[in-house]
């Protein structure tokens, strides 16, 4: 059941993925990048991060995409008229299969250790991932944690900078 | 004061912190600024001068471990001996007058201007007082660097062309040096050194084959900083765009380390080569005396003229050097000094005109003694020092350097360089009557204004040394003299140890047949009693 | 004993940097020249205690160096500000500061209202310095200083007039020259000091130890080198064949400068040298030889030039060239102290002969001023019929020019006699002798012709400026006829302290006291000479000196004679001369065109050379081959950079294909 | 529980995707959103990595990850929308200023 559930998901996922490539028009490919953020929440939830897959549709799906979107609306753009890509999809697809090969390799070489750390899925059950989560952030990454809020920062003054018509 | 030498090579860089704060747009104030720095650099060097003792060793040490790599440790190591105590005051001495110099010229930029001259005597002075050699090398490179923006940023019309052949060849010079440097670590870490100080490289006995290569890096490095024929192109260039201040100091200073390099490195830890490569440096020195001056000679732009005439100079300097003799090596000394403050001199006297005039052709001047009679005057001595008459002190440096080569192997060499000074009279007072006398015809030359106070200012000092050097140069001499001598020793030494295995490092197929007749000549041709180096070596002719 | 002897450069010096430093604020004249003068008479005054000390001493012990201070030591080679007492340098200081003084004197009414009035003083006292430095010098080097110094002083005294271009021409052309001489006294020096040093360790460069170590010194060889190597010093200070160009172009310079630098004393420098190092140049009888050849060549050659220069100035160089030659050869012919007594008594009259042309030129040129005319002042074709309006410089011009034509009874008779004489009758050149002894007799002949058609010209006959320029024409001031007197007196008497052996014989054993005088100079040179003549000392009869002496006197009479006749008697017959010969009148009037052979043969390929090797070697090759690199490294950076497309696409393109062939390589290697 | 392999080469597949459309579209946006794809490839494998290991710290990576990729959606997009200004199109082949 979990098997068939997991392979209707890759499927969908794989084939939103490759849509995201394919539209001619990128609001089609947004659209079809939403799909795949979906799956990849589902995905979260199969592997026992509930939060993870919460944020995922909250910032992903909703927040980057909407920008996304917004954006794509705001500049108006057309369908590519005369050729939407800009190299050979074929010499494309070789280095991509290439990178598939090179990366499933890597996978199937290295052999992941047996479980090393505290945290088993009836723990995160029982206690809840959204506290581990917390508990970690706020003790171990205070401090990346805080920084990232100083990268939040500088990204909108830069992105306001840059926006502005006339600097 | 022991770390008085390390507060005089830094003060400049506290003089760069405070131009910092100082707003860009108070210019008087950074110039004034700038020019108290480098007269308390003056001063503070004086004591160095007075505490100097009259002996061979290195004074004034300061000797802490800086960069540890591996087995070998890159050490703070400075220190001055008479050959450098001389060039360090010259370099304070001439930063002060460089400041003033531009006090006017530049307009500009004027904090980024002042900052890269204090850089500049930053470099220049550590490079004079390094004893390691890796430190050194760093003060090579840091002097570079502000005398490239120098001319490219203040300079003339085609400051950007000048500016890169300036860097690109020195540049050149110092990648070899580096790998000859990087060579003789490895040499080093061999024999057992932990440290880059040259007075342990001194002691390093190299082997007549690796003396060759190394002599040949470090020496064509320093011949184009000096410059030597063929490689003095950049020279008049640069000098040419480079405004009044770099024109002096790149003449004054900067020339020096390609003649000081040979004297510190080169020659002293190299000697064998040195001495095998004599007649091919005397070669070049005396076709750049000969060469500079007949192209001096038919130059229109008075500039150009006095940097050819540097090239002239120098050619002088590295033919004292080469005569491995007390009154050679003096000479060339003397001689880098009287350069320094006569050719410093004459790009002043230019850099007055250039900036009244704005053009430095000879032919639009003519006439001009009637005009301005101080600045006449201070030209004709000016230039009589630097044509090296009897009683300034350009004579004392180039009869100096002409006896003691003539005393030594390149005897022939001598006579032709003699004819040089035939030349400089030609080619100077040429232009020198070209530019003030005649009538005074062009009307833009008839609203000249003489000098002004500053300007005669900066002139006295210069002037007073001339004579003070022509007439009583003994205190000079006394004070490098045992370094000198120390130096010498050195050469002879180690060239008569190194002949030893002399044989065995000739190609293989060299029939080494009657060593004995080779060893002799050889020995006698250096003049040293071969009895005292090596008592191995039985003499025939010593022992009569 | 002398230690006060430093003070005969000091007082000139002082006076220089008086009328230097201060000169253009002090601006009263009077002043200006009464500093100058009187540091000259301070220096004279000095001088002459110097020389009596000097007479009161016997004759082995006149001679003593002063130290001062040690100038520059280096290792085995030292260099004192010394002096060097003895009766050769003390006959010089004593021309020099003596006929200095009256120049200096002369000068203030000469130069009076000239621009720049203390400049000329003040050159005029460093010259004065420059000149005594290089006569007392104890050794080479400080000799040189004053060498060099005295060629400084001339070069910016020709120039004095520096908006005149020609001016500045020749005083740059005279320091060049110079300069080549120079060269030859540095190579000199420095080969005498190697060569005395490395072979018989004797490292100094100062006189009486050269002189007294002069006896290890081979005869010829490197003797010879080293002499000829001074004698090119000689022949640039002394104007000799072949650098003697400048002299006549040095001209362009105020009279009393010619007077005082170029007939008077500097000029002599170089016979002053060839005295000093007596003991050297008698070791070489190849290098006495060619200093008597060229002395006896320029005697002749110059006097050729003389005969036809209108310039009146001119026509003195050019005498003063040849005189300077009649002193070479005597120093060639080892008659040193025949030299330097012509050379003390050339200094009398040709300055008397040259402040007498000042005069001159001074009152024509206020009288062509008066009129507005821009006629030459110097030009003899200008002149004539001077004798009554200026009579007293006519005087003392005529009594020089009788000295200068070696008429018996004046001074130069005695000093020309003795030197023909040692020309015929010295043991080193054999048959030469008969020919160097017959230059110097036509050259005797022609002297006294232009001489005196210089003085036909100027004073005798119709004055030939406009009448109302005449009337202006006036003796000059007191202040300039006085040192003409004095120094035509001199003239006049100044032979009488070196009459010839034979003439003293026959007055009853006068002796010869300027030779007696320098004898402790020059007695070893001349013992050597003795022994080592080369031709074996000839005997002479008396009768033979007689006639030659006759001969010479005849020959100058001669000259004197056709001088009369030309410019006096019929003055047609010069521009018939001309008219008939005008390509050999051409060639001398100018100069035998040695001054074009020079420029063509020297300047202009040193020029050409100089262009060819700036824009030819330094532009195309150096620069050709650092530019050619720098090309070289530029148009591969421009096929290189092609890559850089700009593109983003292109760049994830080859960092994608980068990242798949590098972990594809460590993954399957 | 599903096998961890199969979480990693789904997450691989999916960074292939994305490195394919980087290198062949030419719209930025669309290039951007690629970018995006791939990053979330990579977040899948520390996620299933971090859960497999029983270690949470992976877990705030992909948190990191996620500020990051919002960091760079906001500049990023502000950007195109600088170029558009300045060029009409946002097409990766009309800029090409990026040489010499």
């Amino acid at each position: 059941m979990e098997t068939l559930f997991f392979a209707i998901i890759t499927l969908v996922a794989i084939v939103s993925a490759i849509l995201v490539i394919s539209c001619k028009n990128p609001i089609n490919s947004a659209l079809a990048l939403v799909m795949t953020f979906f799956c990849l929440a589902t995905y979260y939830v199969m592997l026992d991060a509930p939060f993870m897959a919460a944020i995922q549709v909250m910032v992903y799906a909703g927040a980057i995409m909407v920008l996304i979107v917004f954006t794509i609306m705001l500049l108006n753009i057309r369908v590519d008229a005369t050729k939407k890509h800009s190299h050979k999809i074929l010499l494309g697809s070789i280095i991509g299969f290439f990178t598939l090969i090179n990366t499933v390799y890597i996978l199937m070489k290295s052999h992941a250790a047996a479980p090393t750390g505290p945290f088993t899925g009836d723990m995160i059950k029982q206690i809840g991932h959204t506290e581990l989560i917390g508990q970690e952030m706020f003790t171990k990454f205070l401090l990346p944690f805080e920084i990232t809020s100083i990268l939040l920062l500088v990204a909108i003054v830069g992105a306001v900078i840059l926006a502005k018509k006339k600097l | 004061m022991s770390n008085l030498l390390s507060l005089t090579t830094f003060l400049p860089i506290l003089g760069v912190l405070m131009l910092l704060f100082i707003p860009k747009d108070s210019k008087s104030v950074l110039r004034s600024v700038t020019f108290v720095v480098t007269v308390v650099t003056f001063i503070a060097s004086l004591p160095v001068l007075i505490g100097f003792q009259n002996n061979a060793d290195f004074q004034f040490v300061e000797n802490v471990p800086w960069i540890a790599a591996g087995p070998f440790a890159m050490r703070y190591n400075i220190g001055i001996d008479g050959i450098s105590l001389w060039l360090v005051i010259l370099t304070t001495f001439i930063m002060p007058i460089a400041v003033l110099s531009t006090w006017t010229a530049v307009e500009e930029k004027v904090k980024e201007y002042m900052i890269c001259l204090l850089l500049l005597e930053t470099g220049m002075l550590g490079a004079f007082i390094s004893l390691d050699l890796f430190l050194f090398y760093i003060f090579w490179e840091v002097m570079l660097i502000p005398m490239y923006f120098i001319i490219g940023i203040w300079g003339g019309k085609n400051k950007i062309y000048a500016a890169i052949k300036f860097f690109v060849y020195t540049m050149a010079g110092s990648v070899l040096m580096l790998v000859a440097l990087i060579f003789l670590y490895f040499k080093g870490t061999a024999a057992g050194m932990t440290d880059f100080s040259l007075l342990h490289f001194y002691d390093l006995r190299l082997d007549p084959a690796t003396q060759t290569w190394l002599f040949l890096a470090f020496a064509f490095s320093f011949a184009i900083k000096v410059p030597m024929f063929p490689l003095h192109t950049w020279l008049p260039d640069a000098h040419t765009e480079a405004p009044t201040a770099g024109s002096v100091i790149l003449a004054a200073i900067l020339l020096k380390m390609g003649t000081y390099g040979y004297v510190r490195f080169a020659m002293p830890l190299f000697p064998d080569a040195a001495h095998r490569f004599t007649p091919l440096i005397a070669t070049l020195a005396v076709i750049g005396i000969i060469y500079a001056a007949l192209v001096a000679m038919v130059q229109e732009d008075v500039k150009k003229l006095v940097a050819y005439s540097s090239v002239a100079h120098l050619g002088f300097v590295m033919l004292g050097l080469f005569a491995f003799n007390e009154q050679g090596i003096t000479g060339g000394m003397l001689q880098m000094l009287n350069h320094g403050v006569s050719t410093g001199a004459l790009f002043l006297i230019v850099g007055f005109i250039y900036e009244r005039r704005h053009t430095r052709l000879i032919t639009d001047f003519g006439g001009l003694s009637k005009q301005m009679p101080i600045f006449a005057t201070i030209f004709m001595i000016v230039t009589l020092s630097s044509i090296g008459l009897p009683g300034t002190n350009g004579f004392v440096g180039e009869f100096m350097v002409l006896l003691g080569a003539f005393e030594s192997e390149i005897r022939w060499y001598t006579v032709i360089a003699t004819s040089g000074v035939i030349l400089s009279a030609v080619y100077m007072l040429w232009m020198f009557q070209r530019v003030m006398f005649g009538e005074l015809d062009n009307p833009k030359n008839q609203k000249l204004l003489d000098l002004n106070a500053r300007e005669i200012g900066i002139m006295l000092p210069l002037i007073a040394l001339i004579f003070i050097m022509g007439v009583y140069p003994n205190p000079f001499i006394e004070k490098m003299q045992p370094a000198i001598n120390k130096l010498i020793a050195q050469t002879k030494t180690s060239s008569v140890t190194a002949q030893l295995p002399v044989d065995q490092v000739l190609p293989a197929g060299h029939p080494v047949v009657a060593p004995a007749p080779e060893q002799n000549p050889a020995a006698e041709q250096q003049n040293v009693p071969a009895e005292e180096a090596t008592p191995a070596v039985i003499n025939p002719h010593d022992a009569k | 004993m002398f230690d006060n002897v430093w003070l005969i450069p000091l007082f000139p010096l002082l006076g220089f940097l008086i009328n230097g430093l201060l000169g253009k604020k002090i601006k009263n004249e009077t002043v200006i020249g009464g500093i100058g003068a009187f540091a000259v008479l301070c220096s004279f005054a000095v001088s002459c205690m110097t020389i009596l000390k000097l007479l009161s001493l016997p004759g082995e012990e006149r001679l003593a160096n002063v130290k001062v201070f040690t100038w520059m030591t280096c290792g085995n080679f030292n260099a004192d500000i010394a002096f060097l007492i003895d009766p050769l340098s003390c006959v010089m200081i004593m021309i020099v500061t003596g006929v200095g003084f009256l120049i200096h004197i002369y000068s203030i009414g000469y130069m009076h209202g000239e621009e720049g009035f203390y400049r000329f003083f003040a050159y005029l006292n460093l010259f004065m310095f420059s000149m005594l430095l290089l006569v007392l010098g104890n050794n080479l080097l400080l000799m040189f200083v004053g060498w060099e110094g005295v060629g400084l002083c001339s070069y910016l005294l020709i120039g004095y007039y520096f908006h005149k271009k020609s001016a500045g021409d020749a005083g740059k052309k005279a320091f060049v020259m110079n300069r080549v001489g120079d060269f030859g006294f540095l190579l000199g020096a420095f080969t005498l000091y190697w060569f005395m040093g490395h072979n018989f360790n004797v490292w100094t460069i100062q006189f009486t130890e050269l002189g007294k170590n002069a006896h290890l010194l081979p005869t010829g060889g490197v003797v010879t080198v080293i002499t000829l190597c001074f004698f090119l010093g000689a022949t640039g200070k002394s104007a000799q064949i072949p650098l003697y160009t400048w002299l006549p172009d040095a001209m362009e310079g105020p009279t009393p400068v010619s007077a005082l630098i170029h007939a008077a004393t500097m000029v002599t420098a170089g016979v002053y040298m060839i005295g000093r190092m007596n003991f050297l140049f008698i070791r070489s009888p190849e290098t006495l030889m060619v200093i008597a050849v060229i002395g006896a060549c320029t005697a002749l050659f110059a006097a050729t030039i003389g005969t036809a220069q209108n310039d009146i100035k001119r026509v003195l160089a050019y005498s003063t060239v040849s005189q300077l030659g009649y002193m070479f050869l005597a120093m060639g012919s080892g008659a040193f102290a025949a030299g330097i007594f012509h050379l003390m008594t050339h200094a009398f009259f040709k300055a008397c002969l040259f402040l007498g042309s000042g005069a001159v030129i001074h009152s024509m040129h206020h009288a062509l001023h008066h009129v507005h005319s821009h006629d030459d002042a110097q030009d003899m074709r200008n002149m004539g019929g001077l004798k009554s309006k200026m009579p007293l410089t006519f005087l003392t011009f005529l009594l020089a020019t009788i000295a200068i034509a070696g008429i018996p009874g004046f001074s130069g008779f005695f000093s020309k006699d003795e030197i023909l004489w040692q020309a015929f009758a010295n043991p080193h050149h054999g048959q030469l002798n008969y020919l160097l002894w017959g230059m110097g007799a036509v050259a005797a002949g022609l002297t006294a012709f232009y001489m005196f058609r210089l003085v036909f010209m100027t004073f005798f006959g119709e004055c030939r400026i406009t009448p109302k320029a005449k009337d202006h024409l006036h003796e000059s001031p007191m202040v300039i006829v006085i040192p003409l007197i004095v120094l035509a007196g001199l003239s006049v008497v100044g032979g009488y302290i070196g009459i010839p052996k034979l003439l003293g014989d026959l007055f009853g054993g006068i002796p010869n006291y300027f030779e007696h005088y320098l004898e402790p100079v020059f007695r070893l040179s001349e013992e050597y000479m003795a022994e080592h003549a080369a031709h074996g000392v000839a005997h002479h009869s008396v009768a033979l000196e007689w006639g030659l002496m006759g001969t010479s006197v005849v020959i100058a009479l001669i000259g004197i004679g056709i001088a009369f006749a030309l410019y006096v008697v019929n003055t047609s017959i010069p521009a018939k001369f001309t008219a008939t010969f005008p390509a050999l009148h051409r060639a001398v009037y100018n100069k035998w065109y040695i001054d074009e052979l020079y420029d063509y043969v020297f300047v202009n390929p040193c020029k050409a050379l100089g262009r060819f090797l700036w824009k030819g070697f330094d532009v195309v090759v150096v620069d050709g081959v650092v530019n050619g690199v720098a090309k070289v490294v530029m148009s591969f950076g421009g096929i290189i950079r092609y890559m850089q497309s700009g593109f983003v696409y292109d760049y994830s393109w080859s960092m994608a294909f980068g990242v798949v062939v590098i972990l594809g390589y460590y993954l399957f290697k | 529980m599903e096998n961890l392999n199969s979480y990693l080469t789904v997450s691989a597949i999916l960074f292939s995707i994305g490195t394919i459309g980087v290198l062949t579209r030419k719209n930025a946006i669309v290039i951007f959103m690629c970018i995006e794809l791939m990053l979330n490839a990579v977040n899948l494998t520390f996620i299933a990595l971090s859960r497999y290991l029983g270690n949470l710290d992976g877990q705030v990576f992909v948190f990191f990850v996620m500020t990051v990729a919002a960091a760079e959606a906001a500049v990023g997009l502000a950007l195109m929308i600088a170029f558009y200004n300045n060029k009409e199109s946002i097409d990766v082949e009309d800029v090409n200023m990026l040489k010499w």
